[in-house]
């Protein structure tokens, strides 16, 4: 069934980095999955976790969030904490019984094109794995991060 | 969904030829749009060849006016390309152009699809996600601040002196802050400049004694930045002059202090530890300011309570041992950083045995070996002080272009290795070896100068050096110093024996980089250099309104280009300056005092210091001037107290259902 | 009290055997305790990789796997051997690095009823945890019989300063950690420019002229700094340097005499101790004439120090040591 | 997985022919090879303390790889010179694993019967061969079984280092057996079922 399922996936830009690797992958004619619906925000530092929650209630079977790379923030260092929410979020989302792999942090700075097409790619392909969302009851086990954060350490 | 407002929608798809068209059934999409978003209150969905033309505008502007349109989607490429295009045109038809939204079809559709089916249903989602959020925009207007006429300009360098002296020229007035005892920076150091060779000095010295006589530019050498507050237009500086331990108004620069001290300590700055200064000393014959500084280290009388020489022997009694540093408040419309570059610590490769090896020196030691006003007058001998090398190795790419230190490209190295080579070849007929990765000489006159060292005779090896050894395996390697290398191009390991090696040691950020830039609230690239606005578009801008940058601190660049950005730097603050007031992008974050409870946790979170907490009220407040816009306030917020314009929650969440909305509807054949 | 896991290796028990004295010799005093893996078994030198990766690795991380169920109050396992050390420290960052090697790994483990999670264990050399555990002053203290007038060239080898995984060492190329230790023990040690360089691993066995050449460059290089004899950390190149100098003499029609010792020995001399107790005259190379030097007072040796900071001309940097400079490092 | 051919791949980007070599000898290789990085600087050449006996470069081999010529790479003795120093692994500017490489290299013309007339395959395979029987290596069956297929000329000029050797006890007559070795070669069993892909 996973075959003829096409996940629907919401993605969240950062207008100076992951928005313009958007563009980039446009311009450079790079061909990715289209199943990702793009918002772009002034920064990945505006993510309020709720969004994702609204998306995945609404329809979306994914969210993606995009950011500068770690210590290229045009607003210094906000994409740390949005860092720190993904992470948080991921708890809460274990806790609600969905997997939390249905979220991931993507940094593509403005020049990685190539990379945010493959990421995206990759993430649709991650989703078309786990199937369309449907709300588990809530796991109850505390909600811990299951697998080691592969990110850049987020800064006390 | 807010159908209460009764706003009348406009879309507008955009073939671009067949850029569009091409991949998404334009003509299918806006029929759609035109029907199935009727209640979002779509009222008209046209589709045009190219909607950026005049004619498209005209188009857009003329169902504003004859069909009260109160928002318009325009589908079409990028909004970093055309949205401002499209808000001119909604202001020109009286429609507040915060109003219009773009719906990017042809980046993030037709450009990366291929079915078109498929991208046409993709680009069917992203209109309804623009149209349901255009509803939820609402009328902004530009923000005006004044603009205070004076400048800051941190950094002494070549970089900072042009963009000085530019401003001061044009009729306004400069402040100029130096950390060193002199402006000049790294430039000074040098002894001839490439490609045409003419005297550092010679061209430098000039511009660094208008800078320091220019009636509209204060100097302010010895002295570091040590508070920025404020923003554009009116920032507030804390400028800490350190003590010189010398009074100016009484010296007259005759260095007799200097001759007369007695203590004498290597200078690791100008002379790059290759040669010594005194503990009271200017740092070079052509200083600016003329007057000398104290070295507290390094002072006798600071250590031992006695001595004084200096004070003794000084004619005008300028010394002044109880100076103390002064702290001077400045208020300033624009700041430019042009604060430089250090350079690489050669020790790190530890083959290449620098620090280790006598004669194996750094392209800044070398610099003023060959500087005619250096430690050995400008003759070019081994670290014995007298031996002239019969045969030298410049090794390329000396802490760049290596993960194992800094990954980037240098950019003068090349260069300069060529210049080292035709100075070595002119003053000692020595052999010359350059070994190189890639020579990179592309600028105007750069390659001729590479055909020219050619021609001289230097030696190429394309091979990254491996070590350089003082253990001989032969006879002839025997006293001499010996690079190891693949000469790539012979595919052979060579073993070459040189008198005297020279490290082109690349160009790194100031150590304090990252420090300075959160004091003037502005980003660092992973390496470490401040980031620009836009790399191609907006080299010498940040993204701190007010705040530029020039020069190396930018990234490493040569003189030329230091030079151009310096100036053009300028010209984008006197565009400030010369317009009075400047207007802000209205995207900014507001606090609702009626909501807040004070809990001050976004407080912390603005990297701008927007946030200030009202104590009398016990709520927190945002200084619109200050906020950059970029949200993480209004998403912290737990009493939801902060809305941002522009991207307010309820335009997201919006566009997130838009964007959904075909999900939701039931699937057709 | 210092307590470690040790992973001892082959060459431990027989040509390295005098290694292995010295060693436990030398424990009690620095008050360390080593606790040897049950039935550990080899390596696989250079060999195994270069057969069959996942088996090689397999073969080293059941010594890893094995030493987990001892590890009552250290995670450190310390190898003597740098072979050994490499290899035990690259199958643990490997595994980290490579996911796919990791499951592989654990799934031939399995079959023999064992597991290993990378980064369990912490894997260092026996040098390393002399000179940055125990440290350098707790062994100044233990020195009865200094070194004084012992001409030392420190021969750290490749395979401990490289590749390094964990940054434990001062530098990749000119490490400091055996001349510090050598110095602490009232040693001359000479300027060593070869100190890392290679001697010859396996060339010994397949491509003995290979062999040879870089054998004769580091013997050769000792000799010309007037070494009385070379300190080694590591039994492969004590036995390349050692056992083949006579062969390699041969070849060369060379005559030199350079006694290769294992740091450990010099160390127990320094403690006081007998000779025979710490494998002194096991080597093929005698250290006879070499340690005749020691007690004996030699008037003030004219410094070895490095030719660089010289009075008159031109000024040197001071050198830099890479571990301090990345604790300090901004970045 | 090299990132750049893993992101090609995954961009459904076109992955040249040339490239798949590169990409097998990457994906054998124990860590991330980093091997497609290279930027042909000669730094691993120029470290190289056996170079002069290699018939081709390291640097010059990873080009050969990249150019997908499979047998001339394979049949090249450079992997069996590789004394395993990792001069070139610490100065490379790019990272790429070289020594790790190497082993890969050897284990693939072992496999395709490429390697030169080197001896280094035998000892290898005797050394594993002694490993394999007795857990533990065996240096003296090692020395006499290899020395005599291979140099038998040199045991003469190696006879007193024996003698010393043995007479000194450095060399024991008798090999050590570890206890578990039916658990050993269980492992051992496994894990050759075992290839490292992707």
């Amino acid at each position: 069934m996973t075959e003829n399922f096409e996940p629907t996936i919401i993605g969240f830009t950062c207008n100076w980095c992951s928005y313009r690797a958007a563009d980039l992958a446009g311009t450079a004619r790079m061909k990715y999955a289209p199943n990702v619906r793009l918002i772009r925000l002034m920064c990945s530092g505006r993510l309020d976790p709720t969004f994702v929650l609204r998306a995945l209630a609404s329809g979306a079977d994914g969210v993606m969030i995009t950011g500068c790379h770690p210590g290229e923030c045009h607003y210094i260092e906000q994409n740390y904490k949005a860092l720190r929410r993904y992470l948080l979020l991921k708890r809460v989302l274990k806790g609600m019984g969905i997997e939390p792999e249905r979220v991931k942090l993507v940094w593509a700075s403005a020049a990685e094109g190539a990379k945010f097409a493959s990421e995206t790619t990759a993430f649709v392909e991650e989703i078309r794995k786990l199937g369309p969302l449907n709300w588990g009851k809530p796991s109850d086990q505390l909600p811990i991060i299951s697998e080691p954060v592969q990110h850049e350490e987020v800064p006390a | 969904m807010s159908e209460k407002k009764q706003e009348r929608v406009g879309v507008y798809v955009c073939h671009c030829g067949t850029n569009i068209a091409g991949t998404v059934d334009v003509v299918g999409l806006a029929r759609w749009a035109g029907e199935k978003l009727k209640h979002l209150g779509v009222v008209v969905a046209r589709e045009y060849k190219f909607m950026c033309s005049s004619l498209g505008q005209e188009l857009i502007e003329k169902d504003i006016k004859e069909l009260g349109l109160t928002r318009v989607v325009v589908a079409a490429c990028s909004p970093h390309l055309h949205e401002k295009t499209f808000r001119t045109a909604a202001k020109n038809a009286g429609l507040n152009p915060y109003l219009v939204e773009l719906a990017s079809i042809r980046e993030q559709v037709s450009w990366v699809h291929t079915d078109k089916a498929v991208a046409t249903e993709k680009a069917k989602a992203v209109v309804a996600g623009a149209v349901s959020r255009v509803i939820e925009n609402v009328p902004l207007e530009e923000i005006k601040v004044p603009i205070n006429p004076d400048t800051l300009i941190v950094g002494g360098g070549i970089a900072g002196i042009q963009s000085a002296l530019e401003i001061a020229n044009a009729g306004f007035h400069v402040y100029l802050v130096e950390r060193e005892p002199s402006i000049g920076g790294h430039m000074a150091q040098f002894d001839k400049t490439f490609p045409t060779l003419d005297c550092s000095a010679c061209i430098l010295t000039p511009r660094m004694v208008e800078a320091g006589t220019h009636p509209n530019i204060t100097l302010m050498t010895w002295s570091e930045v040590v508070n920025v507050s404020g923003y554009v237009g009116s920032f507030h500086v804390t400028v800490k002059k350190k003590a010189r331990f010398v009074n100016e108004e009484l010296c007259t620069g005759c260095a007799i202090c200097q001759e007369k001290c007695p203590k004498k300590v290597i200078d690791d700055v100008f002379e790059a530890g290759l040669g010594y200064r005194k503990a009271i000393y200017i740092p070079f014959a052509q200083a600016v300011p003329k007057f000398p500084v104290m070295d507290k280290e390094n002072c006798t009388y600071f250590i031992k309570g006695t001595c004084k020489a200096c004070e003794k022997f000084c004619p005008t009694g300028a010394i002044d041992f109880n100076q103390q540093d002064q702290y001077v408040d400045l208020d300033v419309g624009n700041i430019i950083l042009a604060t430089g570059y250090d350079l690489f610590d050669a020790r790190r490769v530890s083959n290449y045995g620098y620090g280790r090896l006598p004669n194996v020196f750094t392209n800044l030691e070398f610099e003023r070996l060959s500087n005619a006003a250096g430690p050995t007058s400008g003759n070019i001998v081994l670290r014995d002080g007298k031996t002239t090398p019969k045969s030298v190795g410049i090794i390329h790419c000396v802490g760049s272009r290596d993960k194992n230190f800094n990954n980037y490209c240098s950019v003068i190295c090349c260069m300069q290795g060529l210049k080292f080579a035709h100075l070595v070849h002119e003053r000692t007929g020595a052999t010359v070896y350059n070994f190189y990765i890639d020579m990179r000489t592309a600028y105007k006159a750069y390659d001729e100068f590479y055909q020219r060292v050619l021609e001289e005779g230097t030696l190429f090896v394309r091979g990254k050096v491996a070590e350089v050894t003082d253990v001989a395996r032969s006879e002839h390697e025997k006293g001499k110093l010996i690079i190891q290398v693949e000469d790539t191009l012979a595919g052979k390991q060579r073993r070459i024996p040189v008198d005297m090696v020279i490290l082109s040691s690349g160009l790194q950020p100031r150590h304090d980089a990252k420090a300075v830039g959160k004091q003037f609230g502005i980003s660092c690239s992973t390496d470490g250099w401040f980031t620009e606005k836009h790399p191609k578009l907006d080299p010498v801008a940040t993204m701190t309104e007010g705040i530029y940058i020039a020069g190396c601190a930018q990234g490493p660049k040569d003189i030329p280009s230091s030079v151009a950005q310096g100036a053009a730097a300028s010209a984008r603050v006197l565009d400030k300056i010369l317009q009075k007031e400047v207007a802000l992008e209205p995207i900014k974050a507001s606090v609702d005092h009626d909501k807040c409870s004070g809990c001050r946790i976004c407080n912390g979170l603005c990297p701008f210091n927007a946030i200030a907490f009202i104590e009398d009220d016990q709520v927190s407040d945002i200084n619109p001037a200050l906020c950059q816009g970029c949200g993480t306030c209004v998403a912290a917020c737990p009493a939801g107290a902060i809305s941002g314009t522009g991207f307010s929650d309820e335009q997201i969440m919006a566009q997130i259902d838009g964007l959904l909305f075909l999900n939701l509807l039931p699937v057709e054949a | 009290m210092n307590k470690y896991l040790l992973y001892p290796g082959c060459s431990m028990e027989s040509s390295a055997k005098a290694y292995m004295q010295s060693l436990n010799a030398i424990l009690e005093p620095l008050d360390v305790q080593l606790e040897e893996i049950e039935d550990w078994n080899c390596c696989g030198a250079t060999e195994y990789l270069g057969i069959n990766l996942v088996p090689a690795y397999s073969l080293i991380a059941r010594n890893l796997a094995l030493a987990t169920k001892q590890m009552n109050g250290t995670r450190t396992v310390v190898a003597p051997c740098s072979a050994c050390y490499l290899n035990l420290a690259k199958a643990d960052y490997y595994m980290r690095e490579r996911p796919a090697l990791d499951v592989k790994v654990n799934e031939a483990l399995a079959a023999g009823g064992l597991q290993y999670k990378p980064g369990t264990l912490d894997v260092r050399h026996l040098i390393d945890v002399l000179v940055y555990d125990v440290g350098l002053d707790a062994i100044k203290e233990k020195v009865s019989r200094p070194l004084t007038g012992l001409k030392v060239a420190p021969y750290m080898g490749c395979m401990l300063p490289r590749p390094d995984y964990k940054h434990r060492w001062s530098d990749h190329e000119h490490p400091t950690e055996l001349n510090d230790l050598l110095l602490a023990l009232g040693a001359e040690v000479i300027d060593y420019p070869l100190t890392t360089s290679c001697c010859g691993g396996h060339m010994t066995q397949i491509g003995p002229e290979t062999a040879f050449e870089l054998i004769r460059r580091l013997v050769a290089g000792a000799d010309e700094r007037g070494a009385h004899l070379m300190a080694t950390v590591c039994p492969m190149c004590q036995l390349n340097l050692d056992a083949y100098q006579g062969e390699m003499n041969g070849f060369f029609g060379t005559e030199y005499h350079m006694p290769v010792l294992f740091f450990t020995q010099l160390m127990g001399l320094a403690f006081g101790k007998d000779p025979d107790e710490l494998g002194i005259g096991l080597e093929l190379v005698s250290s006879r004439g070499a340690l005749a030097n020691i007690g004996v007072k030699v008037t003030q040796p004219e410094s070895a120090g490095p030719r660089r900071k010289k009075e008159e001309g031109l000024p040197m940097p001071p050198r830099l040591n890479k571990r301090q400079a990345e604790k300090e490092a901004v970045r | 997985m090299p990132q750049m051919t893993d992101e090609r791949v995954r961009a459904g980007l076109s992955c040249e022919e040339d490239l798949s070599l590169l990409y097998e000898v990457s994906t054998k290789t124990a860590g991330v090879s980093h091997l497609e990085m290279c930027i042909q600087c000669g730094s691993c050449g120029g470290s190289c303390p056996a170079a002069a006996d290699m018939d081709h470069t390291p640097r010059m081999l990873f080009a050969m790889l990249r150019a997908g010529m499979r047998e001339d790479v394979l049949r090249s003795n450079t992997p069996w010179i590789c004394v395993s120093c990792y001069h070139c692994v610490v100065r490379c500017p790019q990272e790429v694993h070289i020594t790790d490489v190497m082993y890969t290299l050897k284990g693939m013309a072992i496999k395709a019967k490429l390697y030169q007339d080197s001896t280094a395959p035998h000892f290898s395979q005797t050394f594993v061969g002694m490993v394999e029987t007795y857990g533990r290596g065996f240096e003296l069956g090692l020395a006499s079984r290899h020395y005599l297929r291979y140099f038998p000329l040199r045991l003469p000029g190696m006879a007193p280092m024996g003698f010393g050797m043995i007479t000194k006890g450095r060399m024991p007559l008798v090999p050590h057996k570890i206890k578990h070795m039916t658990q050993l070669k269980a492992i051992l069993k496994r894990a050759k079922q075992l290839e490292l892909t992707s």
